[in-house]
């Protein structure tokens, strides 16, 4: 790859912080797991020859997945508890809330923007957590993340609330407690 | 196991060819290919008494009848493409080991001669497929496999040649595919026998007028014939030597015989006034392509080239003699694919071997190897005798059924028989050139090459192979004059 | 017949989205609907598999986001290092 | 009773979410530059699928096409963002600005 | 109500091939392709033809724009602007489209069940695939068994396409590779993402090759899906990672393989001494022998499509890192 | 079913005519490409377009329509396997217009020629 313009060759984001490795084996069950009851769930038809087609298919899955070394290095961003699911809701407040907002922008007559690029600080420097903190932001229409490294968010907002919301940091607060007790 | 031969005849080297891929050793997927060809060729001769006289063999796919599953049809029409076919790629095989070896690198070697067996199959499965949409996948493996062929070699210039190959090769196959869209909507079916027989109760014949229109067309780019032969004379001059032997024997006469067996079978007999349009439209163009061709022939100077216009003109003499709509017209068209393929094989073949040590494909870098290597400038006149159509020749044979099928119209004869002569006396010419720069100017004196033993040895064979099927030719006669019947039984 | 409106909003910003390809003005734009095109189109066939009344056919919108999905990276990918550098979009 | 209630509420999920959707599509021509436009088609990725699929799942009802439901609105929900992301961030480095861009740091 | 749909449908359909050999820059037209192809697939889907759907999806959509963008990348994007045949163009395109406007103006109108295409041949097929193939998706059974040998060709055709590439582009090996490609290793968040979702489209391709008896599905798109997810993993860690995974080598058996599975399969039946490709023979139960052989010749699709499409994306990759 | 009739006629034509303007017409190769699948979806297009029963549904079994009317199968068959041909044709032709790319420098039709003249 050439040197990115605009910005020093940066080394690949690595995972200085990632402090609680779950072992391979538990990974690797706790996925196979959750493709079983995917296949369970996507096919429906459970005559003996499909259901052993399909753990086949989660073994030919799996095995790729480790020669892929998803599981030995870095985060396998696989991480499932209660507080997600009101993390979702929260998230879906918030969408509505803003979709209204860039709604109304869109149908005024005169267009009322008011574009900014700001930056915020993860709180945390765990990978899962930016992403997790980078795609809420563009999921919520009138924010937009441009770039993430470093711990820093690059994010670029239609409107002043949007990034005043921003800059309160509830997001990134909400979004830091989510790991804890996964 | 008798029985099973129509089918082994494509499978085995459609199915060698994946096992060729993962052979390393450049050699031995030579042999390998070369075993699987020459097998695919016995199943060939091995064919001729089964699908002897007017009797068919039919062979359904998976145990489904026609019109339901596709059936294979053998009957004396293919046979004698199947003939050509395996025994060009056998014949080319066996020769030529060295000019590969010369012309393409040695490590992609078995890549190379996967798309051989791919482009083996691909013909012979187009020959014995008796269903108009599986014509339509083989074609398309054999056109793709020869472009991988043709753009093989060390020429740049094969480059933009194949590609102008390819995309008039998809062309004309999607055309071809459109006149078969055309007709299942008229007729609900894609087997060409179930097609003719429901053909009579379609009340609207205009869609199948044009479905006749574009399946000619599509396979008239595909076979080259004259306003549409703009890719071939470039493909063949640049592509591997080899390759120009397989394939001027071979991949243009497959066109036209997917033409005439579709034509016959399906429109002749069923749409009215067929027989004058196909006369109207072919004749003017294989005379133009005649005369193109040989004019194009004489003018030229690279050694290759020359005979690939030549081509262009011999495709028209077969399309003339098919165009006559009569027994014997048909009966010489196929029997000059037959020596046409023989002639222009040898030609190609022993073109290679001299190139081996001509430094360039220019006429003068020839100059004087008729003289170093006289066994090769044998066959080589051997050949061009046959391709002008000198007595005694299988060339010659051909021609002068050509001629008397002529003299049998009512009209015009006097014309097609103006144009035939001509072309012959121009042949004259051009090969002479050539043969005049092979044998008259002194052979250079540096970098002798000793042409490979083996080589020359098939290829004089298969320059007396002229002679001997113009001295005897039962086999290849018999084999024409009952697919001729076969051609003009359909109606009847 | 609500999924009849529903198919016929999404199928009118298709057409927007069709616009905002063929505008452009910059590839980036382009990028943009695209995506916003596959994604549409995945809607529409989730929508349409309820409106013909085979929603056994979702197995299609699934694969269509997966494909979209990797669409767009390629691009992405491919086209890193040749966008042009500097573009100043004229205002629409 | 009930099932007259589901109606209702899966048929206002639908027309909703047909509203956004097409004031995204309206957003994405009407705006100025790239980096705005991507927030309008945002609404089309994120909302939109959340009520249309939404408004599908009551009426598929509990069955197996409502998981394939719920995994085709996960997909969206975690590819969309993601290829917006990766789009705005390659438009950022090869030095697409903003317009009106004012950098405030905090 | 359908038809309102496909109406607009294919205007934009339209629209978007006008605007695609209108535009002088590759880049766009490519994009715009891929457009094309979502609004045929739905067409088509429309039209009742769910499988066709998503082989254009896959392959159109997906593989195609993916393989012209590779090609892309090594080329000017800028078409030269001139237009010297313009008129002989115009001319031969006018005559072919009036031959078949003429030829097809009367044809059997558009669904007529009445029409010629939908005698004999089709119902046939929809009853005998009951009763002797007994599986929901009738067109894997003509597929898989009563036109087995197309699909038998169709395999090769894409095997011929493979081995030409790699022929004229050169087989990728981690040797001969001058630059080191990191894909997108940069950016965290597809990073990420792609991890949790290769798993997933992994599976789901597997998914597709195996319930295309029962839905739309089969071994082709099932390679094709695969592959992408493949290609997903090679953008996202670079072509190095993704050889690692899955090296030239293992591609070029899995291709191999699986033509010698289809035609395997045909072969056991002559050996039973049945017809090429009668699966019947496979077991004591004809129609079990018949379910049998359509899912060993889907795996065979499968294996070769996986593997020639992984083998064209990096072939074209690793041309522009080679030089 | 008149209209649609009517409009997936001429749509067909209307790509067809398209697609074989550009591959004669245009000079760029991979612009031809282009133009040649454009050419080749038509055709599609008008397969699925006979394929196409009034009240008919997707010929697969299911007992979520009462419908026992199937669209016919075979079109749609044949269409699934030219696609793949189509998409194999596509690959081939990339593949040679980046080995002309390298060895001539353009992609431009016209340049190749000339320069093949100079050589």
């Amino acid at each position: 790859m050439p040197p990115l313009p605009d910005a020093q060759p940066r080394p690949e984001p690595t995972l200085a912080m990632n402090f609680e490795r779950t072992p391979t084996l538990a990974r690797t069950v706790s996925l196979s797991l959750l493709l079983a009851a995917t296949w369970l769930v996507w096919s429906g038809l459970y005559k003996p020859l499909l259901l052993a087609l399909g753990a086949f298919s989660c073994a030919i899955t799996i095995m790729l997945i480790r020669r892929m070394r998803f599981f030995d290095e870095e985060t396998y961003p696989l991480h499932f508890s209660w507080r997600l699911v009101r993390f979702w809701l929260w998230l879906g407040k918030e969408i509505w809330s803003s979709s209204i907002e860039v709604a109304r922008v869109v149908l005024h007559p005169n267009l009322p923007i008011s574009p900014r690029t700001i930056t915020i600080e993860s709180p945390s420097r765990h990978n899962f957590d930016q992403v997790m903190l980078g795609n809420s932001i563009t999921l919520t229409p009138g924010t937009l993340t441009l770039d993430v490294y470093d711990g820093k968010l690059k994010v670029h907002t239609l409107t002043d609330e949007g990034a005043k919301a921003l800059l309160s940091g509830e997001m990134a607060s909400k979004v830091t407690t989510l790991r804890r007790s996964s | 196991m008798l029985s099973h031969l129509p089918i082994l005849q494509i499978v085995v080297p459609m199915l060698m060819a994946p096992f060729v891929l993962l052979i390393q050793p450049a050699r031995l997927a030579w042999a390998l290919t070369l075993a699987t060809s020459t097998l695919a060729f016995a199943i060939a001769i091995n064919l001729i008494p089964l699908a002897a006289g007017d009797s068919a063999m039919i062979y359904p796919i998976g145990g489904w009848d026609a019109p339901y599953g596709i059936e294979l049809k053998v009957d004396s029409l293919s046979v004698l493409f199947l003939l050509i076919i395996s025994g060009a790629s056998t014949f080319v095989l066996l020769a030529g080991y060295q000019s590969l070896g010369s012309e393409i690198h040695e490590a992609k070697l078995n890549w190379f001669f996967g798309a051989w067996l791919l482009a083996l199959a691909g013909l012979l499965g187009i020959v014995v497929s008796a269903d108009a949409f599986n014509i339509f996948v083989f074609m398309e493996i054999a056109s793709l496999a020869s472009y991988i062929l043709i753009a093989g070699g060390p020429n740049r210039q094969a480059l933009p040649a194949v590609f102008k190959y390819l995309i008039m090769g998809t062309i004309g196959a999607t055309f071809y595919l459109i006149g078969v869209g055309l007709i299942y909507i008229m007729t609900g079916t894609l087997n060409i026998s179930d097609i003719a027989t429901k053909l009579p109760s379609v009340v609207d014949q205009t869609p199948i007028l044009v479905a006749a229109g574009f399946i000619s067309i599509g396979l008239a780019l595909k076979a080259a014939i004259f306003p549409m032969h703009a890719w071939l004379p470039n493909t063949y001059s640049f592509a591997p030597n080899m390759v120009t032997a397989f394939l001027a024997a071979c991949s243009t006469k497959i066109a036209i015989y997917v033409l005439l067996r579709i034509d016959f079978a399906l429109f002749q007999s069923n749409l009215t006034g067929h027989l004058l349009q196909f006369k109207v439209f072919l004749i003017p163009l294989a005379c133009m392509a005649i005369l193109a061709g040989a004019y194009m022939a004489m003018r030229d100077s690279l050694a290759k080239k020359i005979f690939a216009w030549s081509s262009v003109g011999q495709v028209g003499y077969i399309i003339l003699g098919a165009a006559l709509v009569s027994h014997s017209g048909l009966t010489a068209a196929l029997l000059h694919s037959f020596s046409h393929a023989l002639a222009k094989g040898t030609m190609f073949i022993g073109i290679g071997l001299l190139a081996l040590q001509a430094k360039s494909g220019e006429l003068s870098s020839f100059a004087g190897l008729g003289r170093r290597h006289p066994l090769a400038a044998i066959a080589i006149t051997i050949a061009g005798l046959s391709l002008v159509g000198i007595p005694g020749t299988a060339g010659f044979l051909s021609k002068w059924l050509l001629i008397q099928a002529i003299l049998e119209l009512p009209t015009g004869a006097v014309a097609l028989l103006v144009v035939v002569l001509l072309s012959s006396l121009m042949s004259v010419v051009y090969l002479a050139r050539f043969l005049e720069t092979l044998f008259f100017p002194p052979a250079p004196a540096e970098g002798k090459v000793t042409l490979p033993l083996g080589a020359t040895a098939i290829l004089l064979a298969i320059a007396f192979a002229s002679i001997y099927f113009g001295l005897a030719p039962t086999l290849p006669m018999e084999l024409a004059t009952q697919a001729a019947d076969n051609l003009l039984g359909y109606g009847a | 017949m609500i999924f009849v409106v529903v198919a016929a909003a999404i199928a009118v910003t298709m057409a927007l989205a069709l616009a905002r390809a063929i505008l452009g003005p910059s590839h980036y734009d382009r990028i943009l609907a695209v995506n916003m095109f596959g994604t549409k189109t995945v809607l529409l066939l989730a929508v349409m598999a309820f409106m013909m009344g085979r929603p056994d056919f979702l197995d299609l919108a699934l694969a269509y986001a997966l494909i979209n999905f990797i669409g767009i990276l390629a691009v992405l990918e491919f086209f890193r290092d040749k966008a042009p550098k500097v573009e100043r979009p004229k205002d629409v | 009773m009930f099932e007259l209630i589901v109606q209702i509420l899966s048929w206002v999920l639908l027309i909703t979410g047909s509203a956004f959707v097409v004031i995204g599509g309206i957003g994405a021509l009407r705006m100025p530059d790239l980096y705005t436009r991507m927030h309008a088609a945002s609404v089309t990725d994120s909302l939109a699928p959340i009520l249309i699929i939404g408004g599908l799942l009551l009426q598929a009802g509990f069955t197996l096409f409502s998981v394939k439901l719920i995994a085709i609105l996960l997909f969206l929900l975690l590819s969309g963002p993601t290829a917006s992301n990766a789009l705005a961030s390659a438009a950022l480095l090869s030095g697409y600005r903003a317009q009106h861009s004012e950098e405030d740091k905090t | 109500m359908t038809e309102i749909f496909s109406v607009f449908l294919l205007i934009l359909l339209v629209i978007t091939a006008g605007a695609a050999i209108r535009t002088t820059n590759l880049f766009v037209a490519v994009m715009l392709m891929g457009i094309f192809s979502l609004l045929i697939a739905i067409n088509f889907f429309l039209l009742d033809a769910a499988d066709v759907a998503l082989t254009e999806a896959a392959v159109g959509a997906g593989i195609s724009t993916v393989l012209f963008l590779g090609a892309l990348a090594f080329m000017n994007e800028q078409e030269r602007e001139q237009a010297p045949k313009r008129l002989a163009g115009l001319i031969s395109v006018s005559i072919t489209a009036l031959i078949i406007a003429y030829a097809t103006f009367d044809k059997p109108a558009f669904g007529d069940p009445n029409a010629p295409a939908h005698q004999d041949l089709a119902p046939w097929f929809l009853e005998t695939t009951q009763s002797a193939v007994d599986i929901p998706n009738v067109i894997t059974a003509i597929l898989g068994s009563f036109r087995g040998y197309d699909t038998l060709g169709e395999v090769f055709v894409v095997l011929t396409a493979a081995i030409g590439v790699l022929f004229l582009l050169d087989t990728p090996s981690a040797g001969n590779m001058l630059k080191r490609d990191e894909g997108l290793r940069h950016y965290l968040i597809p990073r990420m993402v792609g991890r949790l979702l290769i798993p997933f489209i992994l599976l789901f391709g597997l998914y597709i090759q195996f319930h295309g008896e029962y839905g739309p599905g089969g071994g082709f798109q099932a390679g094709a899906l695969v592959a992408a997810s493949m290609i997903l993993y090679a953008l996202l860690e670079g072509q190095d990672r993704a050889l690692e995974v899955l090296p030239q080598r293992v591609l070029t058996f899995l291709m191999a393989f699986g033509a010698l599975l289809f035609g395997g399969v045909g072969v056991i039946g002559i050996l039973n001494g049945a017809n090429f490709l009668d699966y019947s023979v496979l077991s004591s139960d004809p129609v079990a022998g018949q379910q049998i052989g359509i899912i060993l010749i889907e795996a065979g699709v499968g294996f070769t499509v996986t593997g020639v499409l992984l083998s064209i994306f990096h072939a074209f990759v690793a041309r522009g890192r080679t030089q | 079913m008149i209209v649609l009739d009517l409009f997936h006629y001429w749509t067909f034509i209307a790509l067809l005519m398209m697609g074989f303007y550009t591959v004669i017409a245009k000079n760029n190769l991979v612009k031809r490409l282009l133009g040649l699948s454009l050419f080749q979806s038509a055709v599609f297009l008008l397969f699925i377009g006979i394929a196409k029963v009034e009240g008919g549904t997707t010929p697969i079994f299911t007992n979520l329509v009462d419908t026992q009317v199937f669209s016919n199968p075979l079109p749609q068959v044949l269409i699934l396997t030219a696609i793949v041909v189509g998409i194999s044709t596509s690959a081939l032709g990339l593949a040679i217009i980046l080995r002309i790319k390298e060895a001539y420098g353009t992609i431009e039709e016209d340049e190749i020629q000339s320069e093949e003249e100079e050589a």
